[in-house]
């Protein structure tokens, strides 16, 4: 199930969607408007997408997701348009037999999302000034502890933090 | 042989960069994504200051640059993503 | 917020409840009743609790998460009686900053909470027989590339996939 | 000095072991919670069968085995747990 909208994220929905009688663990992701980046006062954001390829892109994370893990049921939804600071930009649910496996499968989800899928986000500060996200500008740092998502191995998380590049087999050189 | 013509859309701050978001270019009929890239760098130079950075997809599918082109292909021209 | 109850878990509530404008993140974990365990029916899972050290027991788990992790808020619902398949017997909600942390919190909360919290369960199968379930006998085999959760070393998740015994500060020899 | 008396409950397959939910057993005024141990062993032998993953927990916490009781403490005698 996947869903590119410029309405409010039914979560609750998703989390419904992807609960089965053959699961015993499902992991639900939101990625949700955060106040502070940087010690700087974000008071909204605008994401913009390529809905074409966004669509295609959403779709090959549900296959890939299935060949990856033991997947039972999972939902993909991403926002567009004007948010505000709480709003939900994003929502992944996956479900599986067991709990390593739902937990492994929403990070890779969530993670691959963030490399591949032509999404971006402008952030509107309080003051007043506007600026578009970049991986390496943005630098949401991990913690230092880490742990890359299973069977994502080439992802290559930067150790400064920093998103990496999409896969090189997906990219121009 | 005729020259053929691809769209080329252009996204977030590639847009703002461009002062554009779509436009249609000519090019040899036996041209690859490397040929049309060098076209639209040399039209916006002011995309260039992403240099390496900056992605590119033909017909909604990250491509490499030596893919050939054809008539009617749509080209996208983007920075690198940041959606999520 | 901490909750033993016999009643339905409202996961819903608790996923508003830990939203925050200061996350960018909220992990949900659901177990849920499953169906198939090693090739075996199960018709009903019955969930009994050493109430007052269980209710301690979860109390200390949000503690030491926040002490761990940087957790803006958590909670942790579980349910005990007779549960149904698809039933939710436990939920668990975080939001962090950042979503590696979120990840990484929710699953060192439910790791820890199996290894740690006074519960038990019995499994009522299609057959009629009925067993208690002990780590090492259920095991539900994590897949071979399960991913630690970060900071939890000390958890000592066995190579075999059983279920590792509580860290030994907690434990008579 | 005068003996103590310690309330001692049972739970899940242990409860089933030892057919009984609780009891109250007298010990010295020094005994640890090792000596419980010993004492509820030889009442209940049904319980050996779960050997050293037979868990203990005094007053609600998990305990060492030399840690000394007191007269009205609450000691739990348990298998490894299973919720989740």
């Amino acid at each position: 199930m996947i869903e590119l909208t410029d309405q409010p994220l039914d979560f609750h929905s998703l989390s419904e969607y992807v609960r089965s009688d053959a699961a015993g663990a499902v992991v639900v992701f939101l990625g949700t408007v955060r106040e502070f980046t940087r010690g700087i006062q974000t008071q909204a954001l605008e994401y913009t997408a390529y809905h074409e390829m966004a669509r295609q892109s959403l779709q090959q994370l549900e296959t890939e997701v299935r060949q990856r893990f033991p997947v039972i049921e999972v939902g993909i939804l991403h926002r567009v348009g004007a948010l505000k600071l709480g709003d939900v930009s994003v929502a992944i649910a996956v479900s599986t037999p067991h709990r390593a496996e739902a937990f492994a499968a929403g990070q890779w989800l969530i993670d691959t999302l963030k490399l591949r899928v032509p999404i971006w986000k402008k952030e509107c500060f309080s003051d007043g000034r506007e600026e578009w996200q970049h991986p390496g500008i943005t630098s949401n740092s991990p913690p230092p502890d880490f742990p890359p998502a299973a069977a994502s191995n080439e992802l290559n998380i930067n150790s400064d933090g920093s998103q990496p590049q999409p896969p090189a087999k997906d990219l121009p050189a | 042989m005729h020259e053929i013509q691809v769209t080329v859309l252009f996204f977030a701050a590639a847009r703002d960069a461009a002062h554009t978001d779509n436009t249609v270019i000519s090019l040899q009929p036996a041209a690859t994504l490397a040929d049309l890239r060098d076209s639209v760098l040399q039209q916006w130079p002011e995309l260039r200051k992403f240099g390496p950075s900056l992605l590119w997809a033909v017909n909604a599918q990250y491509a490499n640059p030596d893919l050939p082109l054809h008539d009617s292909d749509t080209v996208a021209c983007f920075p690198p993503v940041s959606g999520g």
